[in-house]
């Protein structure tokens, strides 16, 4: 069970490094496909012992570690210094996987189910941002790449929201409801 | 079997924060009777009666707008707490979070307005946020829209926690809106009960609102604070109709729910989830989402097949509520031995005014008569008749069933009516409501511009008349509050 | 209690982090932060010596008598070096205008050294008025780019016709040969007044 | 135009209102038959009437713009609080205005010497929003500002004239 999940975690960070040179080539595949990709790997990792410990209640302490270590890449200096800076490009690959997939896959299922709708939401309306400032920027927000892949970024992000919306909500709607009546009787009288 | 449709529940299966609705529906009865007051001012202002200055007028109108379209909100996600604690269980912090989310954004609204000076309605349309001239600055703005993001956040954890619960227990989002009765081979005693189809409706399309408003807002927010940031005018009105139209309308389909739940415990007979019921309200939910561009008939720029489908789903949108909801209602009330009090007078009345406003909404929503009606008075002609006879009226009588007296147990048929008092007040309600209505309605066909803090003497015959008929709907509307706030109190002691 | 005092840890780690990597809530972009960098550390320029478009030497970085104004460009540059360059002419005239020609110099630097021979040095530069003495044009050995570009901090990359593009801005450097502001190309203003700064 | 719909609106109203209180004041168990049968026929014949409407309504573009037979083009500019009208002299017949603004939203609506309106459109920043009338009196007609736009907004009045042939 480990094993398999280990390897594949180590595979999709080796592909993120390995490809870096083409994937960081365009800000769309740097931003929507290796960053997720590291965050990937990193929900991949088993837990550590302790991490279902009383300071993990509720799955607030890493879902804040995720959020932050998130609006760290948000920022559009972090992605200039990962293309131009060695340093941080080696952070990018250790805090991906360690501060945002790991925390993440920690915190999310002992998160209440309100919390995580509430970010589900937020999510989608921060891409929704997101996509506005990329498109909208009067000026170049990353000195690495070029005016018109930022507007392209910033379509990116909302069809990453459109993506994520259907994503979310079409498990929701299944109408199984035929199977239902049987638990809501038994319980409505 | 017979008995197991959640209607006819007497009292609650679950416990629905009877305490805190009771309080929100006692704040929003006062919002309400502070905001009519603001409108009556306006009324008076326009019509000569007094002298108020142009830039108090409009801050006066944007705090009366958001207070409005805000209480209403407000009310009618009470209503909608109330009731669906009926039938699934509810967490009670959430409900106090909505609660002080909402308080939170009352008070940056109030101080953006009214130590701000920011006036710039409350539609916030962009620029005009941003372009004062000179009267208030960005940080007003600003705070105006945090008020929105706070009360936008507060709506959101409700409804979050009211669809959660009723997707659990119902089966998704599908089995809440009753689709297998709808679409399919379900039958109508598997199928859930009105509320909780109208609470799962509402909530899903103001849910969507929501998040395209936080997006908007959180844009003008950023155009406020970094200038270069400009926003394509035509897609950030759009997006802020979007957010404003399925908000005010989630505020009445949810208010209806106090008809679906209360009223059958008048007419004798439970409100049921009939198939027909159940496609009407998955059209109401698209309809709701799509019919937003009759809001931009005049946007010359904006692609013609969104205004025709604006003017063509604006129409079709009637039919859910007159030949559904209104219809049924009345076969209801004809078949019923009703004994009637102020509770069952006011939601019957929220039922027909929403009905009857959506007349000369239709109308208006019709790009050849909107070319001469739009932001004439015609425009709050009918969404005051669908507010203030509609959704208020609900509200009221939500908040009249709350402190009802306890159901005669040997009333005698058909004896029972309304009387005294109660006639009175119910009488000047809508009395006054119907007149200050129609003097808008017939300013509006005598191109009277909307949104004007000065107008000529020609107008001043309907401005001083509507003035008459507000302090009318502000008396009942006053003695239903005190009557309200005194029953709670004795009952408190 | 625990998983209370684990959240509120991280929110302080957090904000201690976007504090620290936005220079305190005042730069989210590269941009801003070489800015703020050269009014904070006013970073050494390297010492180099240019070939200005009369193929004449021209040291830059490390003491000189005047301080130097300094843009980036390249020759060959279609749209934004012309406006760069006719922003320059402007900001030549003013300099003349407020007194400074004496104790300023302005400098164009082509980052495209391999291209910009001195012939395409002097036509850039005749195109746009520049006289060679209070305006020059010039290249770097490339083997000194690098160096000049990190310091500047400009970003050059190839865009999608075969030309480039950059960070365009106006640098001041002060005699003392340190980076003290930098400022956008079509604001003579903020770079005259931070010109002024540097020569008192 | 304006007093017509009016008159439809207030009848419909009406009927409405009344259908509500019949059923109100009804006698206790008046028992509807076929209540269905006359639900799916108002659901058909609302219908039926909506696309009608739709359809008439619809048929000549409200919007359209024309390209031939335009007597005059005019050019609007509106700001805080002002409108700029490219001419004083507008000519009888088809005139075609092109309304744009300087800051924020306005609402560019005419209005004969009466008062009542006679077309409008939203000017939104950033597009230029054309509309058209066509003249069939000389005389003084007004220029108003119909979205709200700041303090002013109700002070945003100008004038024109449309000369006799």
């Amino acid at each position: 069970m480990t094993l398999p999940r280990l390897s594949l975690a180590a595979a999709l960070i080796a592909a993120a490094w390995v490809f870096r040179a083409p994937l960081e080539a365009d800000p769309v595949t740097h931003i929507l496909v290796q960053l997720p990709l590291l965050a990937l790997a990193g929900a991949l990792l088993p837990g550590a012992r302790g991490t279902g410990g009383a300071w993990n209640r509720g799955g607030w302490a890493m879902i804040l570690t995720a959020i932050f270590a998130m609006a760290f890449w948000m920022l559009p200096r972090s992605i200039d210094a990962a293309v131009s800076d060695p340093a941080v490009a080696a952070s990018k690959f250790l805090s991906l996987p360690l501060l945002v997939g790991l925390p993440l896959r920690l915190g999310w299922p002992r998160a209440h189910p309100l919390l995580r709708g509430f970010l589900k939401a937020q999510a989608l309306a921060m891409l929704g941002v997101l996509a506005f400032l990329y498109t909208h920027a009067p000026v170049r927000l990353c000195n690495a790449y070029l005016a018109e892949d930022q507007v392209r970024l910033g379509t990116g992000f909302l069809a990453t929201a459109l993506a994520l919306a259907v994503l979310w909500v079409a498990p929701l709607l299944g109408a199984q409801g035929a199977a239902a009546p049987a638990r809501r009787h038994r319980s409505v009288s | 079997m017979t008995t197991t449709t959640g209607a006819m529940l007497p009292e609650a299966a679950y416990g629905p924060q009877e305490g805190a609705v009771k309080l929100t529906m006692l704040l929003g009865g006062v919002v309400f009777l502070l905001m009519m007051i603001f409108g009556l001012i306006m009324r008076a202002a326009q019509g000569g009666m007094i002298a108020v200055d142009p830039a108090l007028f409009y801050q006066i109108m944007t705090a009366h707008g958001a207070g409005m379209v805000g209480t209403a909100g407000l009310t009618g996600a009470a209503i909608l707490w109330y009731f669906t604690g009926r039938h699934v269980p509810l967490l009670a912090g959430v409900y106090w979070a909505f609660l002080g989310l909402f308080l939170l954004g009352v008070v940056c609204i109030l101080a953006a307005i009214f130590l701000g000076g920011y006036a710039g309605a409350w539609t916030f349309l962009y620029p005009l946020p941003a372009l004062s001239g000179g009267l208030w600055g960005p940080g007003a703005s600003v705070l105006f829209l945090l008020g929105y993001v706070s009360i936008g956040v507060g709506f959101l954890l409700l409804h979050l926690e009211v669809m959660r619960r009723l997707m659990a227990r119902y089966g998704g989002i599908g089995g809440a809106l009753a689709w297998p009765l709808a679409f399919g081979k379900g039958r109508p005693e598997d199928a859930p009960p009105p509320a909780v189809v109208a609470a799962m409706a509402s909530s899903v399309f103001n849910t969507l609102g929501i998040v395209v408003g936080a997006a908007v807002l959180v844009a003008s927010i950023v155009n406020l604070l970094v200038p270069g940031f400009a926003v394509d005018a035509l897609l950030a009105k759009n997006m802020i109709f979007f957010f404003g139209h399925v908000f005010i309308n989630a505020s009445i389909y949810m208010a209806v729910i106090a008809v679906y739940e209360i009223l059958p415990e008048y007419l004798g007979k439970p409100w049921k989830t009939t198939r027909i019921f159940a496609i009407a309200w998955t059209v109401v939910l698209v309809f709701v989402l799509a019919v937003y561009p009759h809001h931009l008939l005049q946007d010359v720029p904006m692609p013609g097949w969104a205004l025709a489908m604006g003017q063509i789903v604006s129409y079709f949108s009637g039919i859910p509520l007159i030949a559904v909801t209104a219809f049924s209602l009345i076969v209801y009330l004809r078949a019923a031995d009703m004994r009637w009090d102020m509770a069952a007078a006011l939601l019957v009345l929220g039922v027909a005014g929403w009905s009857v406003g959506s007349v000369p909404a239709i109308l208006d929503g019709m790009i050849v008569v909107n070319k001469v009606m739009h932001n004439t008075q015609w425009v709050p002609g009918h969404f005051h008749i669908y507010l203030l006879l509609g959704e208020v009226a609900m509200a009221f009588g939500f908040m009249a069933w709350l402190v009802r007296r306890p159901l005669a147990a040997d009333a005698r048929p058909g004896a029972a009516r309304l009387s005294g008092l109660d006639h009175g007040v119910f009488m000047a309600y809508v009395a006054g409501g119907a007149g200050f209505v129609l003097m808008f309605l017939v300013s509006g066909a005598l191109s009277v511009p909307r949104r004007w803090a000065v107008h000529v003497p020609d107008w001043f015959l309907q401005d001083r008349l509507a003035t008459l008929f507000a302090a009318m709907v502000i008396g009942a509307a006053l003695i239903i509050v005190l009557r309200y706030t005194a029953v709670l109190a004795r009952r408190a002691e | 209690m625990q998983a209370l005092a684990a959240s509120v840890a991280v929110v302080l780690a957090g904000l201690a982090v976007l504090w620290q990597a936005t220079d305190g809530g005042q730069a989210l972009t590269a941009e801003r932060a070489r800015r703020l960098t050269a009014l904070r550390d006013m970073p050494a320029v390297p010492e180099v010596v240019l070939e200005t478009m009369t193929g004449t030497p021209l040291p830059l970085g490390g003491p000189t008598k005047r301080a130097t104004l300094v843009e980036f460009i390249y020759t060959t540059c279609p749209t934004i070096c012309q406006a760069a360059g006719a922003e320059m002419a402007r900001l030549a005239d003013d300099v003349r205008a407020a007194g400074l020609d004496e104790s300023v110099r302005l400098v164009s630097i082509s980052f495209d050294p391999g291209r910009d021979d001195p012939d395409a040095l002097n036509a850039y530069g005749e195109g746009h008025g520049a006289d060679g003495a209070l305006w020059t044009v010039a290249r770097p050995d490339p083997d000194d780019l690098p160096a000049l570009l990190a310091t500047f901090g400009v970003v050059v990359i190839p865009d999608r016709w075969g030309g480039f593009t950059h960070n365009t801005a106006l640098h001041v450097v002060d005699a003392g040969g340190r980076l003290r502001a930098i400022v956008d190309y079509d604001d003579p203003a903020a770079a005259l007044t931070a010109l002024h700064g540097v020569v008192q | 135009m304006q007093l017509t719909v009016l008159a439809i609106s207030l009848i419909v109203m009406a009927f409405i209102a009344a259908q509500f209180i019949t059923a109100v004041r009804s006698a206790p168990g008046t028992v509807a038959t076929g209540a269905e049968r006359l639900r799916s026929r108002l659901i058909i014949g609302l219908a039926i009437v909506g696309l009608v409407v739709s359809a008439v309504s619809l048929a000549r573009w409200p919007h359209a713009v024309a390209a031939k037979g335009v007597a005059a083009v005019v050019n609007v500019s509106g700001g805080q609080w002002y409108w700029e009208i490219d001419t004083a002299q507008v000519p009888l017949g088809l005139v075609v205005f092109n309304a744009q603004t300087a800051d924020v939203t306005h609402g560019f609506g005419i209005t004969d010497a009466d008062g009542t309106i006679l077309v409008q459109t939203q000017v939104i920043p950033g597009y230029v929003n054309r509309t058209q009338y066509t003249f069939e009196q000389p005389g003084t007609y007004r220029v108003v500002c119909l979205e709200y736009c700041g303090v002013a907004h109700h002070d945003m009045i100008n004038e024109f004239e449309v000369a006799a042939r």
